[in-house]
């Protein structure tokens, strides 16, 4: 049992989320030098991953970084605390934050894309945003950088100010909007109910509130987070949103926007209902239900899909759900695989619309269908595709293989045989949409793709680096991040009552 | 009949509130409707005063002959308060002949609907 | 004995006198003793807030004459917060209609800011009066003012204001028979004394006609749903800075007065057990938060668009009101603060876009959000907030509503505060499309660019009040807000 | 109505009444405070007197006696009699309207109130006399 953690006063984590903050303004103010304004992104995204990587020893030798602001309600403050699970979701995102900035000047330069200042500003809004959520202490500042989120994604959204990205604005403001109210709601209720907020591992609902009160109360949670993780019913703003650049979809809708949905589900599940309470009053068989059929059926959607981004958008919803299917789980290693799915989905999901990126930048295809021998023109970006497939499929030398073994495990002990059998056929279905995409472009031949002409390095390079990333997540997971120690601990901590 | 020998007056300023409401609401012609105010807070203005009256008293004028016993005076304060709503309503009065004076220069009619023609047909 | 709650009106009374005089010398005087005027008010009304804040309520009776006999004047912690709110806002918008009113109504200048002055002294009037009576005559005066300063207008203007100075002067009648019910039933004037003498005659028909005709004189003038009629035209057809004064603070006061009544004169746990007026008030606001809301997104021209959401967001302050719990009415009070903020800095946005384009339409403001980059920074700041995006202020008012409409435990409330968000994301997000991703095909628009500085510089200001309101809302909540609603915590024996 | 009224009989008999009526409001502004009348009442009548003379003898006369700027000065003036009034006892210890606190030396109180009252009466004379004749003038005036 790790000794209870201590927290003690740091500034780090308002550090992690003002660095982005003041990059958002400094980007908005040197809008007419792009040379300029490109460096403080960089700039911004190592300096944010500094700090949050100097959090680490601390928080796993069971310290607790911690900084409360300002009283925002009464009997409510603005607090921000980094604890294993959101120090994890943090270091994935700011670290593929540093790949996506170098991705992202590569391709708004290659297709001279206009706004690039609004483009740039905007997201480091958005890291900024995700670094509060993944911090924030009690259910209010979680809930105010989940609405800030939603708002400094919408001008991502709608980039391309076509009218087909203003309708997918409306839709995706209509989705997150909703579930945000809904989430306000849930929020409201826990307050009056629970008269405090702050999250406590293993839950600080107690059941003497009412069980049918608490299910309705936990439905609510579902709907205002289940909207942003895609949950079946509340997915369909994702595949419309792929209308955005692709580093957008890149690291937003596969990183950072969705990530938030499910860590925040993450957050309610183990840190507001605590996983007993919530299997006593049949939480866990609603959402096990609920994310069993997403996976399935997004699964099978995005076998349907010709469009590549659209494709990887379905896989994106399935593969939420694997995490919020590892909530679920009551034991340490499905919980475990859960959160270790955070990072290694990230990485793999991140690596493949970083190909399809580089794919519609060099040759203007968006389709699958029109994918054939590309591996001849494009080798390299291809393999890195191919290291994603195997891993989203779950194979392997790939990190995606040690999240499904754990997720699995955490079924097995649990006893669901169900829900193993939907992991296993999920993995069939990933494979069902992602291989004959790699056996198109390698052993299909086509006359238009003959000479070897790879997109520009700016692209490629973070390409490479995110698939080898993939890979060392799945040899060797406690690296140099120690992802799976930080993953191991949140998840000991929720589901054995011990440290926070 | 006795319910009524007291207090005829409320009977009265109801009747006329109701008229003076009537006039602002149900009259078109916009100088009607001013007319209509000035009925509702005259209504007002007596059912001020009516509270004021005791009966067998006089004035509330300091008269030596009656010397200083509070009881012989009718109640001074609601004649007070009448003389500013009455002040209060003869500027609204102003006001609103100063605006009618306005739309009728600007849409040649004091009828609400010709105005709200003439409006439509100039937007 | 400090003079500070009669120094605030009086201020502002005499800029109004001085200025028809400096005006004969030199039109721009008009607007320099205006902003004066309207400093010193400021100023006045914030020392006034940090005295109560540390030594309690001020009271203050006129002419010598000890109340109940005499009119007093009272400061206490929601008198304080409402006049700093409204001198402020009075003088933000002040500064910025200087280049507004020269370009729309050149040759009114001096009436003008005389009127503005007169406004802003029978609203504070209002607010520091401890007299029934006296509350009437500043009301009448705060009227008249706005009948007039409305009328000056473009064609249409003076039709809207005689409209709605017939429904004010009902209004201020049926608000003078409410007094005059009780007048009769207590024998006094002053508030403090009749609340004392209420409680033994609450079975009494005439002071339940009392509260009916003064509650449907101050819905009336706050513009609460059924009663709100006069308000979309007025607001759409006034010049851009009278709009700008009124819309903020003029409807804001009326509520005050609606709060003054239910916590000091007649009692919450009378007008909540015994009479269901502040339920009347909740259900009514309800209705005119989604009313309000869905006019709003049928409108075209921007103006009737505010217009229509002001009436919304009205609706919430009475729906605070009606819940007539601690949480509720801290939600409807910091609402008025936070709204104030708000309609004051997008109608300041709405007069600049006026000052720069003359166009209304909002499909005429493709294309803005390059040429008017600040003015449009601030129009989204308030935007967002009037969507109720934490953290900006319009967020925490909707946060308290919620709670006390979960404590009062009626779900429809509830519902409403939470529907009518997205409502209001509807008809904002529709025009922050237009001007951040709309095409602008004609040229008209080619010199087009911020507003000179005496007015970006207020919209800014508002824009960063309502993020600055949003971060700082405890402090206002737990120091100021937390001592008016105390008398509602009372057992409901 | 705006020119001459070439009618003998009008014109004598307004010249005649004018003076009368105005030494009458006079009278009524000054014993306001303890009989009825007072200032604005005096002002009205006043002001009357003022639209008669407009009336019989036709505007362009009467704009040189008292011009309709001279009006709305008046009223200015008289409004800040009346606030000044408030205000100077404000100065001397006493309260707003407390004209008990006037400085005029060599009264008691009682008879300060007294006299007090009567400055007050004659600025509202003053005001009520200088807008109701500057709102005759646009009422009836050429400009809009």
């Amino acid at each position: 049992m790790p000794q209870v953690a201590e927290s003690y006063f740091s500034l780090a984590p308002l550090a992690a989320v003002f660095v982005s903050l003041i990059a958002a303004v400094l980007i908005s103010l040197s809008s007419r030098k792009p040379n300029l304004r490109e460096t403080w992104t960089i700039v911004a995204a190592l300096c944010k991953f500094a700090v949050v990587s100097s959090m680490l020893p601390a928080v796993l030798s069971g310290l607790r970084p911690e900084i409360t602001l300002f009283d925002i309600a009464p009997g409510v403050s603005l607090a921000l605390k980094a604890d294993p699970l959101g120090l994890s979701f943090a270091l994935s995102a700011s670290l593929l934050w540093i790949f996506t900035s170098f991705y992202s000047i590569g391709y708004m330069r290659a297709l001279k894309e206009h706004d690039q200042t609004r483009y740039f500003a905007s997201f480091a809004l958005c890291l900024s945003a995700t670094m509060g959520i993944a911090f924030a202490a009690n259910l209010m500042t979680f809930f105010i950088f989940y609405e800030v989120l939603t708002i400094s994604t919408y001008p991502l959204v709608i980039h391309k100010e076509s009218p087909a990205a203003i309708s997918a604005g409306r839709k995706y403001l209509a989705f997150l909007l909703s579930g945000g109210v809904a989430l306000l709601l849930a929020v409201g209720l826990t307050q009056r109910v629970a008269g405090t907020l702050n999250f406590t591992p293993g839950g600080f609902l107690s059941v003497s509130m009412g069980q049918a009160g608490l299910l309705a109360l936990f439905s609510l949670f579902l709907v205002g987070v289940g909207a942003k993780s895609g949950l079946m019913p509340l997915h369909s703003w994702l595949p419309t949103a792929m209308i955005a650049p692709t580093p957008v979809s890149a690291l937003l809708h596969a990183v950072a926007v969705v990530k938030a949905g499910v860590f925040g589900f993450a957050r309610v599940m183990g840190f507001v209902f605590g996983p007993e309470l919530a299997g006593e009053i049949g939480a866990t068989t609603l959402t096990a239900v609920i994310a069993g059929a997403t996976i399935v059926i997004a699964s099978l959607l995005a076998m349907a899909q010709d469009n590549l981004k659209r494709r990887l958008a379905y896989s994106t919803v399935g593969h939420l759900s694997y995490i919020i299917l590892g909530t679920v789980l009551l034991a340490p290693a499905g919980w475990l695989g859960g959160l270790f799915h955070i990072t290694t989905h990230a990485a793999m999901k991140i690596t493949l619309f970083f190909c399809a990126g580089a794919i519609y930048v060099k040759t203007g295809r968006e389709n699958v269908s029109e994918l054939d021998g590309i591996g001849r023109q494009m080798p390299i970006t291809m393999a890195a595709f191919t290291v994603g497939a195997l891993g989203l499929a779950g194979l392997p030398p790939v990190g995606g293989f040690l999240s499904k073994w754990f997720l699995a495990q955490g079924t097995v002990e649990t006893g669901q045989p169900i829900l193993l059998a939907v992991l296993l056929l999920s993995g069939l279905l990933n494979a069902g949409y992602l291989f004959p995409i790699v056996i198109r472009a390698f052993f299909k031949s086509s006359k238009d793709f003959t000479k070897f002409d790879e997109a520009a390095p700016l692209m490629v390079v973070p390409l490479l680096f995110t698939a080898a990333f993939s890979v060392l997540l799945g040899i060797y997971p406690d690296g140099i991040f120690h992802f799976y120690s930080l993953s191991a601990e949140a998840a000991l901590g929720v589901v054995a009552r011990g440290a926070p | 009949m006795s319910a009524l020998a007291g207090n005829y007056t409320y009977y009265i300023t109801a009747f006329l509130l109701a008229i003076g409401l009537y006039g602002m609401i149900g009259k078109k012609n916009l100088l009607k409707k001013l007319i209509g105010m000035n009925i509702f807070q005259t209504a007002i203005f007596l059912f001020f005063i009516h509270g004021a009256v005791k009966p067998g008293t006089t004035v509330p004028v300091l008269d030596s002959r009656i010397g200083m016993d509070a009881a012989a005076y009718i109640n001074p304060l609601p004649h007070v308060l009448i003389l500013t709503a009455i002040v209060v309503s003869v500027a609204t009065t102003g006001v609103a002949l100063a605006l009618l004076i306005t739309i009728y220069r600007r849409y040649g009619s004091l009828e609400e609907t010709t105005i709200l023609e003439r409006m439509k047909q100039s937007s | 004995m400090s003079h500070l709650p009669v120094l605030i009106p009086i201020t502002l009374l005499l800029s109004a006198f001085l200025i028809p005089l400096a005006g004969y010398v030199k039109r721009d005087f008009a607007f320099a003793i205006a902003s004066v005027g309207a400093f010193l008010a400021f100023a006045f009304s914030l020392r006034g807030l940090l005295m109560v804040l540390s030594q309690g309520e001020i009271r203050y009776h006129l002419g010598g004459w000890a109340p109940p006999i005499g009119i007093e004047y009272v400061l206490d912690a929601l008198s304080a917060f409402m006049a700093a709110v409204v001198t402020l806002i009075g003088l933000v918008v002040l500064i910025y209609s200087r280049r507004s009113v020269l370009h729309e109504v050149p040759q009114r200048v001096v009436p003008l800011y005389a009127l503005a002055m007169l406004l802003l002294a029978g609203l504070v009037g209002i607010i520091v009066t401890g007299d029934l009576f006296n509350l009437f005559v500043f009301l009448e005066i705060s009227s008249l003012s706005a009948y007039a300063l409305m009328a000056i207008g473009d064609d249409r203007a003076p039709v809207a204001s005689f409209r709605y100075l017939i429904l004010g002067s009902i209004a201020g009648s049926f608000y003078v028979l409410g007094v005059g019910f009780l007048y009769f039933s207590t024998g006094s004037l002053n508030m403090a004394d009749v609340a004392q003498r209420l409680p033994a005659l609450y079975q009494s028909r005439a002071v339940a006609a009392a509260a009916i005709f003064i509650f449907i004189a101050l819905g009336l003038k706050m513009a609460l749903f059924p009663l709100h009629l006069w308000l979309p035209d007025v607001y759409t057809y006034a010049p851009s800075a009278v709009t700008a004064l009124i819309a903020p603070i003029m409807t804001k006061v009326s509520a005050y007065a609606l709060i003054r009544m239910l916590l000091t004169v007649f009692q919450p746990h009378y007008l909540r057990d015994m009479l269901p007026v502040t339920s009347v008030i909740a259900w009514l606001g309800a209705a005119g938060i989604l009313y309000g809301s869905i006019m709003a997104i049928a409108q075209s021209d921007f103006r009737r668009m505010l217009a229509y959401s002001s009436v919304s967001q009205i609706g919430y302050i009475g729906l605070g009101i009606g819940l007539a719990n601690p949480l509720g009415l801290i939600g409807a009070l910091l609402h008025i603060l936070n709204h104030a903020f708000m309609k004051a800095c997008l109608f300041l946005v709405a007069g600049s876009i006026r000052f720069r384009t003359g166009r209304w339409e909002v499909s005429s403001f493709a294309g803005l959000g390059r040429k008017m980059p600040w003015t449009m920074a601030a129009f989204t700041v308030a935007a967002l907030s009037m969507v109720g995006i934490p953290p900006a202020a319009g967020f925490f008012s909707k946060w308290y509503l919620l709670l006390g409409g979960i404590d009062r435990g009626n779900w429809f409330f509830v519902a409403t505060i939470l529907l009518s968000s997205l409502l209001a994301a509807v008809y904002f997000f529709r025009v922050l499309e237009q001007v951040y991703a709309g095409r602008s095909e004609e040229s008209a628009f080619k010199n087009v660019s911020d507003p000179p500085a005496s007015m970006l510089f207020p919209t800014i200001i508002l824009g960063a009040g309502v993020l600055v309101l949003g971060l700082l809302n405890s402090i206002i909540v737990s120091r100021i807000l937390e001592l008016v609603v105390a008398p509602l915590n009372e057992p409901r024996g | 109505m705006r020119e001459r009224l070439e009618n003998s009989v009008v014109e004598g008999l307004s010249r005649f009444l004018v003076p009368f009526i105005q030494i009458f409001a006079l009278y009524v502004i000054t014993h306001g405070h303890y009989g009825p009348g007072g200032g604005f009442q005096g002002g009205v009548i006043l002001a009357a007197s003022m639209m008669l003379l407009r009336l019989s003898l036709g505007e362009e006369y009467e704009h040189r006696r008292f011009s309709p700027t001279a009006a709305s000065f008046v009223a200015a003036v008289g409004i800040l009699i009346y606030a000044f009034a408030g205000l100077v006892p404000m100065m001397f210890g006493g309260r707003f309207l407390d004209y008990g606190y006037l400085p005029i030396p060599g009264l008691s109180p009682a008879e300060l109130r007294y006299h007090g009252i009567l400055i007050v009466e004659s600025g509202v004379g003053l005001v009520v006399w200088g807008t109701l004749v500057t709102l005759f003038d646009h009422l009836l005036g050429r400009e809009g």
